[in-house]
């Protein structure tokens, strides 16, 4: 009956059997493809190529490229040869996962670099501690968090959010502060944790607004306007910006042009680098803030040489560098150099061997991996220079250690991580002295 | 009822594979040749959950002509009813350590459970909630829309609004459904570990009775007198007004029946993938799996399920393989399935070229 | 540079006074006798130190001590630093970059080879005391302009040292806005200063209580110890300003509904051609004006680097071919794609839903993944203020631009022989091939029209959005709820449609939060589908029943 | 008006002032008609009489701006849509014959079968031998026996004519509206068709629409002629094309 079910013919039946063989077969050699070429190791690369985080996340993927072929160039990694393998998760959470596990499982990666948002982090999370692999995380993120699996090379809420808090309260004497964030887990903790912090500063509590956006939200007339408006109150007044990648464009476009100077009202931004400012007409944006752990426009030899090969390796001298960027050189350095304390790239040995490597960063410095598997980082906030670099305005004197569980968030005040032996745990709290979460397996 | 060949080779191979990869990933040593990893198992899960929710479209496009570009939206509704389940179990477990609240609650400064999370602990409940809730949105919407006789591209725009505006909605850190991570990191289900390669292989066999069983169900349904009506409806509705049929009634009861099966889908996608979140909402993957259905065969049961498992093997594959390129493969997939398979791969199968099952009416 | 320049432990506050203790004096000199330079240099030759010392503090004294120096190239060197055209050597001695590339010293004006030269770097804080100190100083410059701004930097500044120039400014003003300006600013200076008497208190209240815009309540706002009287008619003022600006506000959110229209309406156009009166459900129209986007990005780089002298106008470039590049390529697709679907517009769903992934996929691998930079011309930048409304110029220019495209589209339907055969296509195809008109290619040039308006709303979109691969994707969903709502194949419909949506987007946005107003916006489009199953202005006749 | 007392009491069909406009054009201009048990009825007229539309009036397709549309004495169909109407028993044949192309005629009888519509009964119908037996009948009536195997899509233009007609048989109705039966087929075909609805007329009214003259005598009925959305004139079909308005309006051309 032709309506419901076309009845297979038995030639057809044929057909269907030969297509399902050549798909095991195309399976069957993949797999094999993967168990053959051991005389390389496998380095994992799962950041979006496509999608709507493909903007930001392509870059870290080209930066992996560039660090593995130089490390290659050394003459590889125990004698062996270092092979990327690259995915695209397209922006896709459940996708990461499965691609995670394809890195750890099928194509047997000694390491993983990758993830941008949090969502992606939190998706694969689960597989990394199952399979017990390694995977380091490059961009700022909210905290609360210490897997023992996953290292966080980005920057924690303290090593951001805080110091440039403190510096316009010194330097501009801000007395009323606005709070604009794209509306997921991120900014809400940082958010949260600038709240209590301000509110411990003295600030009143009707001097903070606090304003929720969607991602790639695209029409920032009124809200630009409210916060003109909020800031009208006789009080020096300042933006704090967890604003999410794509909404940024616009939102600093309607800034410009609704003409809130930085003299006036300054912005300060946690999620807006080099790249994203590579998308604006920067002129009228001129003085408004960031915060990184690191700036192209850093002046150091170090900088200037990986700015150089960036440029020769992507053969676009235009082409800029941003603070993740610079966490993937420093986590997969110190990835290198914990593989050849190890003598190996098992994920037990390679773990222990983390805590305390210490690698140059491109700021000048040396940043250490501390035993909450977050890494100690140099603050710098920057104001926006009309050609869409950052002139940097302030550094913090020393380098800052990260706190992955805030102590201005009351359920985890009383929490540190510590992968070192005996406490072996992501989630100590200190008072009923309880591993909470993340116990070794 | 009586089956014939291709729907025992359906039955036979829906069950049949995945029966064989789990064996094969629970006997077998992970050193031998013959062994299947958790990826492929776990893989091979999330197959079948999309077959489900391609199964569903199918019933609603493919027979009564209804184009709905927001099914996905009933399947990631499912998945949150269970994803609620799943985040109670995790219970002490958490981060916070909070044995009562799920963390992202704890984090927003929550004291106690919003009342629609009451129950969500029990895992029965948890799987009505996973049929009802899709069941009883689709049903409200239908009712609205097909008594005041929306069809066509408007009834598919609608149903794209509506999954956009669940989108965004559950994107609301507010709506207490953990915003834009989610849920994840889930510990167990009903006691087992979620992450032990027993459970997934359960799971995979589990998801494959589903589906058989859906088949099954629909495939009752389009051969009853019903289905015949369904498809009238589909082709020439006003025809079936002057027959004294009410036609709002009949694609109400599919519509509705369709949704639950996504539903069912995305319950059983959760626990596999370990993951829900709001990007499920996403209207573009309501139109993927209309995609699958039309890459399978439109208005052919099994196709629907060929689709949607051949679709997404190629799109694993392809984001592998050339990761940079994939998407000109898949672009590409799409484009001539339309031009030249317009009864999908099914097509190729069907014993008499015949004509086609009465698509271009039903475009429509 | 180290950490111990930037230890942010600037004395600030002291900074401030010490700015006005110097202004005063320079302003007592220059009042008293219209004295040129003063003899005595090193207050100069301080400065010069301190402005070439490399560190944001001493720089910042480094601006105070030149214009307490009166030095008559203070406004030069000031603007010059302001600009960032200002270098200094390791040898403290400062340069002015000129715009042809070559220094002139900056105390002599004369030009020098300045050698290895680093540039005067400022933050927020000495831009804030330059604005200031340049306001004073130029109060009397020749153009009317900079006394504008001029006026209004002092205004903001509010120094009472500023006082005695700006009384003998007034006298000189003839510019009657730039005196409005000018009385402003004394106001507030009078408001800020310590020695001011009351009655003057009370009359600067009730001018900047005229003036009465977000600034002037700002600063009435932050004004702090005034007598009694002056504090209540401060009071009075605020509640007065926020009134009126109660009123405004709801011709603002007109206006932003208006603009949010014209974008969903822009965006949308170019569908109801496709989509309302082809019945194609094009799913790569996103695309489209993602192309339009690109085009305007390469104009502009093309433009950048071949005739810079125009680059001003590359918009108006732009136009003309982002509507070229996106039509024909929208002719390319109904000639391979489209045209062997006609009658199942379904299918037409899933093949450009499939174009959509490869177009987007390979402007990727042309362009890059990130954003491109797509500049807003000058005459497109900024806002003007109409009352107590502020209208973006980018803004009025989209409004402006999409109600052109719209008369064009509609003028194009109507008028021309093409627009006739459109219409005698859509409504009949077999009579009108039987009437000898050639319908594929009207198809054609139907499906490119609509193309090419997508391509168009690329480029104002490129002026308020990102200009990424994604750009599409973001309004194509939009695009459709307009159609559907305005009903399908009519274009006053779209129109209405687009800006009923906006506004009413714009009158929720403030109440309910930008993502609640969406939903709500949704779920009410929702329901009204279900009163009018064909949008507000259903097509008639039998040809809707299939 | 207060006729319906005064009307026939076996009156079935009964249209009063009934007046359609679709944006300013008057397709029904308070159109009045009756229609008796069991009678045979052509209605004839030129292109935009509003023929059409007065069987959207009387099966609920079109609301009547104005005007009564009762069906016998007490039933108001302007008051019920299609499928109440198409369940009291008026069955409709369209100009167009639509039948359901991808299935087979005798499925196509089998759905038109008088019966339970609602989804929860058909969900778990089976064919029962009676349902058979009915269909045969049908199928004898209509002279498809043997084509019960093929799909509506891949019949003739006439068989098609002719399944439709059937289906409406299969429903059973009081009333049969027919549009245009005969409408391009030949000859012979359109002399079956009169005799067939001849047959039908015997247990059943129906009123007719019809271009083809040869036909509308061959039923030799009443006829009634509508001009402009209202009755012209009415009586045997020698009485009508005798008529000069008629004759000017639509038998002169």
């Amino acid at each position: 009956m032709a309506i419901t079910e076309p009845t297979i013919s038995r030639r057809g039946l044929a057909r269907l059997g030969a297509a399902a063989a050549t798909i095991a077969a195309v399976g069957a050699v993949k797999t094999a493809a993967a168990a053959e070429t051991s005389g390389t190791i496998k380095v994992g690369i799962l950041h979006s190529l496509s999608g709507t985080m493909a903007i930001s996340e392509t870059t870290l993927k080209d930066v992996m490229l560039m660090l593995i072929e130089q490390q290659n160039a050394k003459g590889g990694l125990l004698g062996k040869k270092l092979e990327a393998v690259v995915v695209d998760p397209a922006s896709n959470w459940p996708l990461f996962a499965e691609k995670a596990r394809q890195l750890i499982s099928v194509d047997k990666c000694a390491a993983t670099f990758g993830c941008w948002t949090s969502v992606s982090r939190k998706s694969v999370l689960p597989v990394f501690e199952e399979l017990n692999s390694i995977l380091f995380y490059p961009v700022q993120y909210e905290g609360q968090e210490c897997s023992r699996n996953v290292f966080y090379t980005g920057a924690a809420p303290n090593q951001q959010a805080i110091p440039a808090v403190d510096y316009l309260m010194k330097e501009n004497k801000v007395k009323r502060w606005v709070l604009a964030g794209t509306d997921y887990v991120y900014p809400r903790t940082t958010n949260q944790i600038l709240e209590a912090y301000l509110i411990a500063k003295g600030v009143a509590k009707d001097d903070i607004m606090i304003n929720y956006t969607p991602f790639g939200h695209s029409d920032w007339q009124n809200i630009v306007a409210s916060i003109k408006k909020f800031g009208s109150a006789g009080k020096k007044t300042a933006v704090v910006s967890t604003i999410n990648g794509d909404a940024n464009v616009p939102f600093y476009k309607e800034l410009g042009n609704q003409g809130l100077k930085a003299t006036d009202i300054p912005v300060v931004a946690f999620s807006v680098g080099e790249e994203e400012l590579a998308g604006i007409d920067t002129k009228p944006l001129l003085g408004h803030l960031a915060a990184w752990n690191y700036f192209q426009s850093v002046d150091t030899p170090i900088n200037k040489t990986f700015i150089d090969a960036w440029h020769a390796y992507t053969k676009k001298p235009t082409r800029t560098t941003n603070d993740p960027m610079e966490a993937h050189f420093i986590g997969f350095n110190m990835w290198v150099k914990a593989v050849e304390a190890a003598g190996t790239t098992d994920s037990n040995a390679v773990i222990d061997a983390m805590l305390g490597v210490s690698v140059p960063n491109l700021s000048g410095g040396y940043s250490a991996m501390m035993p909450n598997h977050h890494i100690t980082k140099p603050v710098l906030i920057g104001e926006i220079q009309a050609d869409g670099q950052f002139n940097i305005v302030s550094q913090t004197p020393g380098l800052v250690v990260a706190q992955e569980w805030s102590p201005y968030v009351a359920d985890t005040k009383d929490l540190i991580g510590d992968w070192r032996a005996p406490l072996h745990c992501g989630a100590f709290n200190v008072k009923t002295g309880h591993c909470t979460a993340g116990k070794k397996a | 009822m009586k089956l014939d060949r291709t729907a025992y080779l359906t039955l036979g191979l829906t069950i049949g594979i995945p029966l064989v990869l789990a064996l094969l990933n629970q006997a077998t040593p992970a050193g031998s040749a013959l062994h299947v990893p958790t990826y492929v198992v776990a893989l091979a899960g999330k197959y079948l959950c999309f077959a489900m929710l391609a199964l569903a479209v199918d019933l609603v496009w493919g027979f009564a002509g209804i184009l709905s570009l927001g099914h996905a939206a009933f399947f990631a509704l499912g998945g949150y009813a269970m994803g609620m389940y799943l985040m109670r179990q995790i219970g002490a477990r958490g981060v916070y350590g909070n044995a009562e609240l799920p963390d992202f609650m704890v984090f927003l400064g929550w004291h106690e459970l919003p009342w629609y999370w009451q129950g969500s602990q029990w895992f029965p409940f948890a799987v009505l909630m996973a049929l009802i809730v899709p069941g009883a949105l689709a049903m409200g919407f239908g009712w609205l829309a097909f008594r005041s006789r929306v069809t066509g591209v408007y009834l598919s725009i609608i149903t794209q609004a509506l999954t956009y505006a669940l989108l965004l909605a559950f994107f609301r850190n507010d709506m207490g459904f953990g915003g834009n991570n989610g849920m994840t990191d889930f510990k167990d289900i009903l006691g087992f570990n979620i992450q032990a390669d027993s459970t997934r292989s359960a799971l995979l066999v589990l998801s494959a009775l589903c589906l058989c069983a859906q088949y099954l169900v629909a495939r009752f349904v389009v051969r009853s007198r019903f289905g015949k009506v369904l498809i009238a409806v589909r082709d020439t509705e006003s025809r079936t007004r002057f027959l004294g049929y009410r036609p709002e009634a009949y694609k109400l009861v599919v519509w509705t029946l369709s949704a639950v099966m996504a539903g069912i889908g995305g319950a059983l996608y959760v626990p596999q993938v370990g993951i829900i979140n709001p990007s499920e909402f996403a209207p573009g993957n309501s139109i993927e799996a209309v995609i699958w259905v039309a890459v399978g065969g439109r208005g052919t049961l099994s196709g629907a399920i060929l689709g949607a498992v051949a679709v997404n093997f190629g799109k694993t594959w392809f984001t592998g393989v050339l990761p940079d390129y994939w998407l000109y493969a898949l672009g590409a997939l799409f484009i001539f399935v339309t031009l030249f398979l317009p009864k999908g791969i099914m097509g190729l199968f069907a014993k008499r070229p015949g004509k086609p099952v009465a698509i271009l009416e039903a475009a429509k | 540079m180290g950490a111990a320049d930037s230890s942010p432990a600037a004395p600030a506050l002291l900074c401030l006074d010490n700015v006005m203790r110097r202004l005063l004096a320079f302003f007592l000199i220059a009042a008293v006798s219209l004295a040129s330079a003063p003899s005595k240099a090193d207050p100069v030759d301080d400065a010069v130190a301190a402005l070439s010392s490399g560190s944001f503090d001493s720089v910042h004294e480094g601006v105070d001590e030149l214009v307490a120096s009166g030095s008559p190239r203070a406004a030069a060197i000031i603007g010059a630093l302001q600009n960032g055209k200002l270098y200094f050597r390791p040898d403290h001695t400062l340069y002015i970059k000129q715009d042809d590339g070559t220094y002139v010293g900056a105390l002599t004006g004369t030009p020098i080879d300045a050698g290895n030269v680093k540039p005067v770097r400022v933050n927020n804080t000495i831009r804030g005391a330059m604005d200031a100190a340049l306001g004073a100083l130029r109060l009397f410059s020749p153009e009317t302009a900079a006394r504008m701004t001029a006026a209004e930097a002092v205004f903001h500044a509010a120094d009472p040292s500023a006082l005695p120039a700006l009384t003998k400014a007034l006298e000189k003003e003839t510019d009657p806005a730039v005196k409005t300006r000018m009385e402003q600013a004394r106001a507030a200076v009078i408001l800020a200063s310590a020695e001011s008497a009351e009655a003057d208190r009370l009359a600067a209240v009730s001018v900047l209580r005229v003036r009465g815009d977000i600034d002037a309540r700002g600063f009435l706002a932050s004004l702090s110890d005034q007598p009694p009287a002056v504090a209540e008619a401060i009071a009075g003022a605020l509640t007065a300003i926020d009134r009126a600006a109660q009123l405004w506000s709801v011709a603002q959110s007109i206006y932003y509904g208006l603009s949010l229209g014209s974008v969903l309406l822009l965006a949308a156009a170019g569908l109801a051609i496709t989509f309302g009166v082809m019945g194609v459900i094009n799913m790569a129209h996103g695309e489209m004006v993602m192309i339009g986007a690109y085009t305007t990005f390469a104009v502009q780089q093309f433009m950048h680097a071949h005739t810079p002298g125009m680059y001003g106008a590359s918009l108006l470039f732009a136009v003309p071919l982002a509507f070229m590049v996106s039509g024909s390529i929208g002719i390319v697709i109904e000639r391979t794609l489209i045209r062997w679907l006609y009658g199942r517009p379904l299918e037409t769903l899933l093949a450009t839903w499939g174009l959509s992934l490869v177009l987007q996929q390979a402007v990727r691998s042309i362009f890059g993944a990130n954003n491109q930079d797509v500049d807003t011309p000058a005459w497109m930048s900024g806002a003007t203020a109409l009352g107590g409304l502020t209208l973006t110029w980018n803004r009025m220019y989209i409004i402006l631009f999409s109600a052109v495209v719209l008369a064009g589209l509609m003028a194009a339907l109507r008028y021309t022989s093409l627009g006739l055969r459109m219409r005698a296509v859509t409504q009949n195809r077999r009579m009108a091939a039987a009437m000898g008109i050639r319908t594929p290619w009207i198809d054609a040039l139907t499906f490119g029209l609509g193309s090419g308006i997508a391509g168009m709303a690329g480029v104002a979109l490129s002026q308020i959005d990102n200009v990424s691969p994604n750009l599409g994707q973001s309004y194509i969903i939009d695009s459709f709820m307009v159609v559907v709502f305005g009903g399908v194949g009519n274009l006053w419909g779209t129109t209405l449609g687009a800006l009923t949506l906006g506004i009413v987007n714009k009158f929720l946005e403030p109440v309910a939060g930008a993502v609640v107003a969406k939903i709500v916006v949704l779920v009410l489009l929702i329901l009204f589908i279900q009163r009018r199953p064909r949008g507000m202005f259903p097509l008639k006749g039998r040809a809707v029943e299939s | 008006m207060t006729e319906a007392e005064t009307l026939p009491g076996d009156t079935l069909l009964y249209l009063d002032g009934v007046t359609v406009s679709f944006d300013g054009f008057r397709a029904l201009n308070a159109l009045s008609l009756v229609l008796e048990k069991g009678e045979m009825r052509a209605v004839i007229g030129p292109n935009g009489a509003g023929k059409t539309t007065m069987m959207d009036v009387v099966t609920g397709k079109t609301r009547p701006d104005s005007g009564k549309v009762m069906f016998g004495l007490d039933t108001d169909l302007t008051k019920l849509d299609e499928p109440a109407i198409a369940a009291l028993g008026i069955g409709r044949k369209f100009q167009k014959p639509t039948v359901f192309e991808p299935h087979t005629v005798w499925d196509n009888i089998l759905l038109a079968l008088a019966g339970d519509r609602k989804p929860r009964f058909s969900l778990w119908a089976k064919e029962t031998a009676e349902e058979r037996a009915r269909i045969e009948s049908v199928l004898e009536t209509v002279r498809m026996k043997d084509q019960r195997h093929r799909l509506g899509g891949d019949l003739s233009h006439g068989q098609k004519q002719w399944l439709e007609i059937g289906m409406l048989l299969a429903q059973e109705p009081q009333l049969l509206l027919v549009d245009e039966p005969v409408a391009g087929m030949t000859d012979a075909e359109t002399e079956q068709t009169a005799e067939l609805l001849r047959e039908i007329n015997k247990t059943r009214s129906v009123v007719v629409v019809e271009h083809d003259m040869a036909f509308v005598r061959a039923l030799d009925v009443k006829v009634t002629v509508l001009h402009e959305g209202s009755v012209l004139s009415e009586g045997s079909i020698d009485h009508v094309s005798a008529d000069p308005r008629v004759v000017e309006v639509y038998l002169g051309r």
